[in-house]
């Protein structure tokens, strides 16, 4: 056992650090054509499909990067559609998915929502293939992604964005990252497009890239915290010398770690072919909380300045808002967990 | 002790309804695609100050109309002595007429400068300030803004640098003013401005007035995380202010500051606003369509929802009981704290139980297709400032330790 | 409207202050010999039957300073079985009962308990009177009572506690007031001695009473919490005048006031005559959890000291256990409270 | 980053499953009408420093038979060098050692000596001071107990007045100790002095140790709210302790003493003594006996002991990187508090939920007839103590903003 990142982790977590500290807050094209080039989308893709083969968790530490600078890239949807296209696809589906992601293809994942009416995918059996109808509400980066991975019941398929009878419509959302509602009405899916498998999976790496995103951006707002209690002053001193804001510090400090180890436990059970239902369980619903925490301490320490759209706070309270609900809220993770646990 | 309206009182309540029932404009429609105002006694869909000036004819002479019937009546100003165009109400009939605008949901005129300018005045103007301002209020011919806290003067007021310097019969101000509430929409001002450096901190202030068209003035809204602009900064280059504007003497400023601050009413305005919301959520819940966007399992959310009722009866009555103390001449000490930090606090409870009852829909922030037409994703979003943009928490629990309980300061 | 005490409130709640100061921490027949020579048990019974004809809120301001004298005696119970006596007993048990009330006389509360199985009471006609049979946990007092007020279904009677076929088992449980549990087998119940109703009635005085009861235990936590953070000194000064110490305090009252006006105001709508069901359910659930945040928080501040048998802080966590539990815990009244709203 | 046994910790484990099954006295049985021991790391129904001198001849016995098997592993003092009696464990192992005497539930030896008081012996200790006393905790044959805190200095340890005088090879030392753990029980003591009156109080302070025997020593266990006595006040009446027995340099107690402290091991103790208990409440609550006490709406019970699950969880994770941070050669700074502070509260939480899911029922305090053998009802009375017996919650997210996020004290 041992809980710290080893010497090849640390150098992946420092590299992207310094990769983003440039580009804290970009969103959009270029900044995902610079993250492709690093490699990053094919950082856990097997060799043979032009990837680099490293773990699970190192694709978190990248993804934890990202949220601590704040940007919003389609990076959790499409290396979470890869790693389950890698585990479940064709050798066709491979040759023809994996090397396009490395070399920066976009895939957005739809898929049916969280006990929620109105948001749901079905897929008949049509000829050797499937047609597939519904609605999948919430689907990050739909309108920008090449593909959808699209989870309708226990079937995953690859589908084309300009497949006909695809609509997207954009979505006006708390979160920012860009979002749709996309309905299909009869589209069709040839067989050689279907996964064989994969719906836990593609499920499981999104949650936990989520949870990882979400620890970075509630470490972001920690450091912004504690840097801003220790240069305002008032009452002539430092307000981190306060006790009340020491303890709000102190609370931030305690959910950040917290929510980081129970997310690198996830990542590393998945990593080690483990079933990882409890520990995804118990990080979604802790960190979703822990963030929101963390956000709203933090704007009680920064007071009125981060009330403003011009202070980079409200960007992360954003995030947490959003990715707090993504991939299911904490109430949909404890009812999981309490089922697990038989009650 | 007793929670029932007394004669006076139940009648008084009767004739605030059915004047409301006459006199509100049909056409002063609320705004519900705008964000709330961040004053807990506005009224979602109207903020009048902003719709008194209004592009939209109808919004802004509507507003006027409102503006006008009240001031018939003497209610923008519903405590004032009626010599200055108030009303004269006591407290409590003041508090049944502001609860009554908020059941009914429409909206205050003139906040600020009816509840924290007049009554200043009122104890510290001189004869000509209260003639030439304090009927305008009344009328709701005269809006105002508050220009205290600076950059680098949040909680510690007193550290303010704005300088004032007396040449001739004019103070000459410079210096910068920063969340100044609708500060974009007031025609005046009232400001604290260092005029003694030297002097301890406390003791160096002086409190002045001026017109926001004054040369030298410049107002700039300020956007805030809802890409609405409910404050602003006002920069102060060489401001010429008459002497005659001064209020208080020289030096004085911050006690007639700290009582403008001691003017704060009971706060039943956030009470009603509150339960709407929450009533407003139960009513969609059970709904049809409400029921779509929720969960199965309700266990968790049934026992949250009950304990925000709860809490909402609390915080009424913390607001009834300040307004009896002041009815019985008592001047509210930290129970006006216990009041507004319990209320702020509660409403980032409330919305977040709202937030959480509709999971993944909670983020839509278009009210079209949202559940409750985003309310809630809205109040999440307001409910942030509650606890630092009226003072501290930390700063309230503080006064109420040591205030209210008598714990040592040192 | 007027939520401050009217001159004779003020003069009720002086003069039991000062009764009481005397006798802080005091149980046992002495105390209750002195309560009802005051003529506390007769307060807001009529005056023909011996009493003064108060309101029942101020018999709500006596135990309040019960409460926070932190002393246990059967009031409740046997004030709230008065006032339900009154209400609907026929004139010959009123005749019976009342004037002994106010000379003294004990009663005691059976009833079965909220949502929890094995604590049930039946009553089954027999002869023009009743058969009594189950149990009644949880009944403070029965053993020092003269007289069972029982709860069975609809049926409220007066028993003797000698009456055959009952049995009283005392429990060892973390509360301050004597508790047993109570058997009735085969007892059989007159005709006469059956009331014409009251079991909301006594329920909702027993509950509101409970509620001033703990109003009083959290204002003396609250007041020995200030005085101990004023007098004890760390690091040079007053530990009062750390922030951490002060915001504890300051939680403490707002917890104090809150639960004060809650149950005044469910008080008063009794008094009234008008439905206080709504008003019951919220002060119980709102003051049974904020006597026990007033105790954690007055723990905290006290820190070892009060965690010892000698001092008096532990009688007032005992007593906030024991109430919160009492007439229906918060989750009970929450309940309830979501029912009547319609959830 | 793993969280797997490596092959060496794997092995170790099987040994101490092992050990345990073959070495842990049958009739050493736990008592579980007996309150818990104040130890996070304590098993419920065992306290091996009181067991040791029980009445009862078989546990006294029982305790003395394990304290000896423990001890012929050097498994007492596992993170000690082997020649004081030590096993020489890698805090790992150690961490693997305590993790599955815990899952066992059966007691650890001497955890004062052991834990504290060793490791300061070790890093700070005479050669004579370590030949005496050291291979005896080993042994469990003495057991020790810390005198630090003062009736006027608890948080403030520093404004100790306890006086130490030289008189020739002696101290003479007189003053009043409290809150000393199982100080009835203690063989030894070491305690701190004053020996400087005049100077700044951190630098006038001398650590000592001295038998509980010696002349002028009075001890008197404190009964705590649960009716148990965990802890004794310690009077010191000029008692004379040899200069021999001073550890460290004259006023240089308190940086010995603050080591001393810092020796606090990883706390995964209390997290599987959390985790048993939240079991145990699920597992009765499936039962049949067990649904008798539950109220039918569980929606609100099942969210909050999943809630309680992961904060469990997230508890392990911090007692798991402390150790990994410990083995990496690195000195766990505030990561310590993090990990202390958190167990505390959780364990009051984890007492409440436990508590009310049996509604009435929870105030049984007798075993006997009450839900889960009433663990809940005395849970939630010992849990009051956690935040602040070992050192305050406050103080303790002092050290986190200060020490670990480095924000300004002044």
């Amino acid at each position: 056992m041992d809980l710290t990142l080893t010497e090849d982790q640390q150098l992946v977590q420092s590299t992207a650090r310094e990769f983003l500290a440039g580009r804290a807050g970009a969103d959009g094209s270029e900044l995902w054509k610079e993250i492709v080039d690093l490699g990053w989308t094919g950082l856990a893709l097997p060799e043979d499909s032009g990837g680099v083969g490293s773990d699970f968790l190192d694709v978190c530490l990248l993804a934890e990067e990202l949220g601590r600078a704040g940007v919003a890239t389609p990076f959790t949807p499409t290396v979470a559609a890869a790693l389950a296209i890698a585990e479940f696809g064709t050798p066709q589906q491979k040759q023809d998915v994996l090397p396009a992601i490395v070399e920066g293809r976009t895939i957005a994942l739809a898929r049916g929502h969280w006990g929620a009416e109105g948001s749901d995918l079905t897929a008949t059996p049509a000829g050797d293939g499937y047609t597939v109808d519904g609605r999948a509400l919430f689907v990050p980066f739909a309108g920008e992604a090449a593909e959808l991975l699209v989870i309708a019941g226990t079937v995953v398929a690859l589908v084309d964005v300009s497949t006909p009878g695809i609509t997207r419509e954009r979505l006006d959302v708390v979160g920012n990252e860009p979002m749709y509602s996309v309905t299909f009405d009869g589209v069709s899916v040839a067989a050689q497009r279907v996964l064989a498998d994969g719906v836990d999976a593609v499920t499981a790496y999104a949650t936990v890239l989520t949870c990882a995103e979400m620890v970075g951006g509630a470490q972001a707002v920690l450091d912004m915290t504690v840097d801003y209690a220790t240069q305002r002053r008032q009452f002539d001193k430092p307000i981190g010398t306060f006790q009340a804001v020491q303890h709000h510090c102190a609370n931030m400090a305690i959910d950040v770690l917290g929510s980081r180890f129970a997310t690198y436990e996830a990542a590393w059970k998945l990593d080690t072919g483990q079933d990882a239902g409890t520990e995804i369980n118990t990080a979604k619903a802790f960190v979703s909380d822990a963030y929101e925490r963390v956000c709203a301490l933090g704007h009680q320490v920064h007071g009125a300045i981060g009330f403003t759209a011009e202070h980079e706070l409200h960007r992360y309270l954003r995030h947490a808002t959003a990715a707090a609900l993504n991939h299911g809220d904490a109430d949909f993770h404890l009812d999981q967990l309490a089922t697990r646990l038989g009650l | 002790m007793n929670w029932e309206d007394s004669p006076e009182e139940a009648a008084f309540r009767r004739e605030v309804r059915a004047f409301i029932g006459e006199h509100f404009p049909a056409d002063y429609v609320p705004d519900h695609d705008d964000e709330h105002s961040m004053e807990p006694e506005d009224v979602w869909g109207y903020n009048w100050p902003v719709d008194r000036v209004s592009d939209d004819p109808a919004r802004r002479d509507g507003a006027r109309k409102w503006a006008k019937a009240l001031a018939d009546k003497g209610w923008i100003t519903p405590h004032w002595p009626t010599e200055y165009g108030g009303a004269g109400l006591s407290a409590l009939l003041e508090f049944v007429l502001q609860e009554e605008m908020m059941r009914a949901r429409v909206p205050t005129v003139n906040g600020i400068g009816a509840f924290l300018l007049g009554p200043t005045l009122l104890a510290h103007g001189t004869d000509e300030q209260k003639a030439e301002h304090l009927p305008r209020i009344a009328r709701g011919e005269a809006t105002w803004a508050q220009g205290f806290s600076e950059p680098g003067a949040g909680s510690d007021l007193a550290s303010l640098r704005t300088r004032a310097v007396r040449d001739g019969d004019d103070y000459v101000v410079t210096g910068q003013k920063v969340w100044t509430s609708l500060g974009q929409y007031a025609d005046w001002l009232f400001v604290l401005v260092r005029t003694d450096p030297e002097a301890p901190k406390h003791k160096g202030i002086t409190f002045l007035v001026l017109d926001a068209k004054t040369e030298g003035v410049t107002v700039r809204p300020i956007t805030d995380i809802r890409g609405s602009a409910p404050f602003a900064e006002i920069f102060l280059d060489e401001v010429r202010v008459p002497v005659a504007n001064r209020v208080g003497e020289e030096n004085k400023g911050w006690y007639v500051a700290m009582d403008a601050l001691s003017f704060e009413r009971a706060g039943i305005g956030a009470c009603v606003k509150m339960e709407q919301a929450l009533a407003d959520l139960v009513t969609y819940l059970r709904s049809e369509e409400g029921k779509r966007f929720v969960r199965a399992d309700r266990g968790a959310l049934r026992h949250e929802i009950a304990r925000r009722y709860t809490e909402i009866r609390v915080a009424y009555n913390l607001a009834r009981y300040t307004v009896s103390v002041q009815a019985g001449g008592g001047v509210p000490g930290y129970e006006a704290s216990v009041n507004q930090m319990y209320g702020a606090e509660l409403l980032q409870r409330l919305a977040r139980t709202g937030a959480s009852a509709f999971g993944p829909f909670s983020q839509l922030w278009q009210r079209d297709g949202a559940p409750l037409h985003a309310t809630y994703a809205h109040l999440r979003a307001d409910a942030v400032a509650a606890t630092f943009l009226g003072g501290t928490t930390e700063i309230q629990r503080n006064v109420i330790a040591t205030r209210g309980l008598g714990l040592p300061r040192k």
